[in-house]
């Protein structure tokens, strides 16, 4: 038996042991996922316990060294990993801006002092992060922002206003990017900088959207004080490292839109909605429209597989994820227009328990920010001419 | 009027219409009964003015108290109504109801209605799908003969201003089976009625619309409108005036999003310039002006055909409600996206023209309807 | 009874005792078409009485003064003279770009002297005229134009090549853009100038496009002698009158597609060849293309009703041209790929009599051209944004 | 192979032929023998040098003298073969003709034709079209059973190659009516039989189909390819694998004509500046590059599925298909556009490309059969 089949079996059993029945089921909510922090409320004491076992071991961040708390697994482990807990559904331990984002990214460019600092709590589920990139009068631009941090010997102070910064009001430390050069190209003076959210100066209002409430938050930042040691990699250096997190964003926001396992296809639900007859779909030119965007549903599906194995197969352009984010989030864009039409009056009631406080208006209307949030159409647009195209 | 021009009565109409819904029903009054999630979802006082301002009556004639004015003139009213959002009991009552009574009504039913439509003080609703997308020969609504009058029972959905109605009309079935054209009827039903139960919905343009339940809905004789069984004739008559309408409120929708989105155009920075300066932008925004230009014919064509009782109106008004349809969502998609971050906000005024249009695209038939209508109408 | 019935009954009766039977129907090929001119050959003796009579009483260009040989008809009387030709079905006596282009430029920018030559002759039809604008290296930037007139004096010496000319090789004089002076902003050098086609050093060479031959020619200009008389308005003042043409040529080329009179339309065509089920024709998603495009075909022709209508109140924006001209040619664009569908393998034939010796597949890639030649589609788009949304 | 990439073999066999269509049978070659007005259409001395490479014998498997390569190998050559619009009977034999033997023929049918074929000293055509449109259920042609054989009489057309095949395999009837699936026989034809006419048609991409007339023609009874009656389900396993084999020629026409364009974009001056720096362009161009970075996704997924006898194999084909012809059509007339009034003269290559695409999107279904045949197979 391979090393690899040996880890599956301990994997397996061990699982089978310490992952509670009730954390066998998708998540259906946002109240099913786990999200850590300082002022986190389990839902349940499975959930408590699903997440204290799993971050003991360093599996809430398994790729990770173990001497900064993570599971120090290699590549083909974690998908061992990954297999095992489909297997039996278990629920992901911890949902968090920390292992995703800005974990990586110090391991990447931080020093050592800050590794030490922050990973371990993030794989503990102990402090929730949030991203402070994007400012009002930035939007695309983002190296046009303009949040100052001024120089004061062994730290910075920073003012300015960020927005869009998803659960603000709810987390504990926030990763920022900050102007601490006025003085050179726009993409030369940024800096990233990780600060308390409970540091003076600090405060949060929630952004209410066209669908209704959401996480995302504006972050008023007024002379908040930033010690020196806290900002990733070098001063005057943080683009580089930015950029490197948005490419990542911007590869998950392009999965939008993919059918979730055991969710009814756009196809099934309208079969559902309309009926068939002589073994098609009861309105002719629903129908076509339903088969060119499950066309280029299926087509761009193949596309995202193809790009893995190629890149698996060290192959393929590289400079995917533009395209990839600009065509996922358009065709999410156009089913929630087809799911708006296939359910006709019921999708367009706001309120009321019959009609699930008006999800499926509210989906559609959400998903209109799918390609404006990390990075807009026009900006990937934009990087496939000139990365890719050479046209400038 | 000769050739696709308003004549100038219709100009005044429009200019009235328009300075009205500029400043007493603008876009900010909606807002404001959305937070107030008033019960009604329209103000009274609104309601009185627009009727001193002659829009009420604007498809009713002049013996009942109306002006007479004819489709044209109500259009361009509407198209205003687009622009600002103007929420009021217009289309349900002045427009569905009005065309109703006028086109099938007994005399008596006339004088006992019209002049009290003209005059605001009742308000009707037309109770006609049943099903989520329209489908108006499918009913199952049945109106049974009993004693001298009928009894009704049935459900019906997306019964626009049905919470607010004194007087429903609904298409029940007095022969023949759901999906079936003949057999149907039309008939006067007072909400107060025993049986008639009305439960608000909420819709996502923050305007109200019902499921009206009839259980045992007992009316007299003289409730019918037109002649029983033949009742789907005349609602087609309706439905295309209603369409128009829907029309020419989506062109005043498209045509404000898009004005609005010209000028973040203008004012917006990214990059040291103005995001209209973006070429990507402007041939997209020069496309949606080209389409908007088709969407003003389309409505006026159908409206003009409806004043001259064209035989074609019907195609025309299909192609009208179709064409406007897809501008109008064009239209507004575009103007999310170009305003980009801050349009998805609930503090900009581009997503309630959104969240405004869709519900009315769908409303007696979408895109979709409407173009396998006209191709049908058409011979193919 | 009002002058204009009196008219009206003269023109009636004149147009029966003068239009020869068979000049009474519609012109259905190219041969039908008389363009008149030096190497004219009649393709009958009553195509040739036809030109004749009509030019006599100046109606081959009814509205310009009688003085240059002309009409010298009111609007009304224009209008009326058409109506009663169409109700004959009376052909029209001469295909002119004399007529239609250079002909109301001169009236409105060119000398007395000028006039008296030029007009006279195109109203008889014994001069054939051509255009010569384009030039390969300038495309959609017609003002960067390079065909230099070099001063000599009493006349210019002309140099460079033009391409695009339609006719050239059959025309007898051309009206040209040529730069006049080469040190100011392009739009300022450019001085519209008139010659013989047989003066020394004019040479022509047709262009066969993708769709076969075609009436386009390159032309080349070698040290070609221009008298200073022949410069239409000022030396280096021609952009505005080209400009005045450009609008001119935008509208015919944006009435392309529609169908004419005693065609079959393309949904009837499609029913023909795919047959009707149920009221509908036969294949659902080609059903739905096809209403596709004629809602927008119905659209945009209510529309060049409209801004006619307007413009006959004195209503509407202006600026209409550029508008029509993209839609109506992107339109044919797709009429033509839907004929194409309509009619499958029998359309991919490119020779034989049985298949019309390949016209519909001539036709097809003909219309590729629309949104190119007059001015492209990119160009009408920048022209909306620009100068009636003010976007720059 | 694993996984949605060619392995090492793949890749090689791509760019052998990559090479040798660069080399041997580029653009220049088909606009020669166009000009020249070849009677073949094609060259029998490039043919050998193909037979020679292999690429005829792909599909063959090797105790016939191919090298059993695979669907996958032989969609990189069609690839290469659209860059250079290469003009060869290659789909018509090695892919149709071999298929067809390959999966219904008896030994004795194998062993006779499928050397012939791998050798190149055989060529064959599929007539299975009798209407304009794709309709291969549509068959009015009948083989009626006589003495020992067959008689068959019918009119096919858009019989690709027909014109220089030396055998033809004809569906015919022979039982029910047109448009039954059941019914349809298969048969093997001599081109030099008595009663069959070759009519030739040269198309808009200056490569060639035949109509062809069966006029009372005998063939032996064991001119029949699998089982009479039965031919309909392996004419469709074949019209797959053609199908995957147009698409994945569209991808090289789509690919090298967007190539094509994009250079033109860099090189092309207006009003001084390249045109590949205008934002209307460069938003198109990023768009269309997207649209052939999926086409290429689902032509290897179509193919690969061929390979595994995937039971979805049928689906993935259309999918391929549709999105293939949707794509290649954008691209070429993307290409035209944007290469101008150049694009437009018949001196320029990218009008070969688009004159190519048309024929090859509508054989054997264009996008909407295929899209209409993928939604009926996924339940709607």
């Amino acid at each position: 038996m391979s090393d690899l089949e040996a880890f599956r079996r301990e994997t397996r059993a061990w699982l089978e042991e310490n992952c509670p029945q009730s954390m066998r089921s998708p998540v259906m909510s946002d109240k099913d996922q786990c999200w850590g922090g300082r002022n986190w409320t389990f839902q349940s004491e499975d959930q408590r316990l699903w997440l204290e076992r799993m971050a003991e071991k360093g599996w809430t961040a398994p790729d990770w060294p173990s001497e900064y708390g993570g599971g120090g697994l290699s590549r083909e482990q974690v998908k061992v990993l990954r297999q095992e807990m489909a297997r039996i559904r278990a629920r992901p331990p911890l949902h968090s801006f920390g292992v995703w984002m800005i974990g990586p990214a110090i391991l990447k460019f931080g020093s050592e002092e800050l590794k030490r600092q922050h990973l371990p709590p993030i794989v503990r589920g102990e402090i929730r992060w949030c991203q402070g990139y994007s400012e009002p009068n930035a939007g695309s631009d983002l190296a046009g922002l303009q949040t100052r941090a001024e120089d004061k010997g062994d730290h910075f102070i920073v003012n300015g206003q960020k927005i869009w910064t998803s659960y603000a009001d709810k987390a504990d430390w926030m990763f920022c990017l900050v102007r601490t050069n006025p003085d050179v190209k726009k993409q030369l003076g940024i800096s990233l900088v990780l600060f308390d959210m409970a540091t003076p100066g600090v405060s949060t209002r929630p952004i209410k959207l066209i669908s209704g409430s959401s996480p995302f938050c504006e972050t008023f930042l007024e002379n908040v004080r930033v010690e020196k040691n806290q900002v990733v990699g070098e001063v005057d250096q943080g683009w580089t490292i930015a950029k490197y997190l948005l490419t990542h964003e911007r590869e998950m926001i392009g999965g939008f839109g993919r059918t979730a396992a055991g969710q009814k296809t756009l196809p099934q639900q309208a079969v559902e909605a309309l009926g068939v007859e002589q073994g098609r779909l009861a309105d002719g030119m629903l129908r076509g429209d339903i088969a060119r965007w499950e066309l280029d549903a299926k087509a761009f599906e193949f596309t995202a597989e193809r790009v893995v194995d190629e890149a698996k197969a060290g192959q393929g352009v590289g400079n995917a994820s533009a395209m990839l984010k600009y065509y996922g989030t358009e065709l999410n864009k156009r089913r929630q227009e087809l799911l708006m039409a296939i359910h006709g009056s019921d999708a367009m009631v706001w309120e009321g328990e019959a009609w699930n406080e008006g999800a499926l208006a509210r989906q559609w209307l959400r998903s209109k920010g799918n390609s404006i949030e990390g990075g807009t159409s026009e900006v990937q647009l934009n990087v496939i001419a000139r990365n890719i195209l050479g046209l400038r | 009027m000769t050739g696709l021009v308003l004549n100038d009565e219709q100009q005044m109409l429009k200019d009235a219409a328009r300075r009205f819904m500029q400043e007493r029903a603008p876009v900010s009054q909606l807002r404001k009964l959305r937070d107030e999630r008033d019960e009604t979802g329209f103000s009274r006082e609104l309601w009185q003015e627009m009727v001193e301002m002659g829009f009420v009556g604007t498809l009713i004639d002049e013996e009942y108290g109306g002006s007479g004015f004819g489709y044209v003139g109500m259009g361009q009213v509407f198209e205003e109504v687009g622009r600002n959002l103007t929420a009021s009991p217009l289309f349900a009552t002045a427009v569905l109801g009005a065309t109703l009574l006028r086109n099938t009504g007994s005399d008596a039913q006339k004088q006992a209605l019209l002049p009290a439509i003209a005059d605001g003080s009742m308000i009707m609703a037309l109770a006609v799908d049943e099903r989520a997308r329209h489908a108006p020969h499918y009913v199952e609504t049945r109106a049974e003969a009993q004693g001298d009058g009928f009894v009704i029972s049935g459900r019906k959905v997306a019964v626009v201003d049905g919470h607010v109605a004194d007087k429903l009309v609904v298409s029940a079935r007095t022969a023949g089976e759901p999906g079936d054209a003949d057999g149907l009827t039309l008939l006067l039903v007072d909400r107060a009625a025993a049986g008639v139960t009305v439960e608000r919905t909420i819709m996502v343009d923050s305007r109200n619309a019902a499921v009206v339940t009839f259980d045992q809905v007992a009316v007299p004789k003289d409730a019918v409108l037109g002649k029983a069984g033949d009742g789907y004739a005349v609602l087609q008559q309706t439905l295309d005036v209603g369409n128009a309408m829907l029309a020419a409120e989506l062109l005043g929708i498209a045509q404000e999003a898009f004005d609005r989105t010209v000028k973040y155009l203008h004012e917006r920075k990214q990059f040291g310039v103005t995001i209209g300066s973006f070429q990507g932008l402007q041939h997209r925004a020069a496309h949606l002006f080209s389409e908007i230009e088709l969407m003003k014919s389309v409505v006026l064509k159908a409206l003009t055909a409806l004043d001259q009782q064209d035989d074609s109106a019907a195609q025309l008004v299909s192609l009208a409600k179709a064409k406007a349809s897809e501008v109008a969502e064009l239209a507004t998609n575009e103007g999310i996206q170009m305003h980009g971050g801050m349009g998805m906000t609930d503090e900009f005024d581009i997503g309630l023209f959104v969240k405004r249009a869709r519900p009315m695209q769908q409303l007696f038939g979408d895109y979709r309807y409407h173009a396998d209508r006209f191709a049908a109408d058409r011979g193919y």
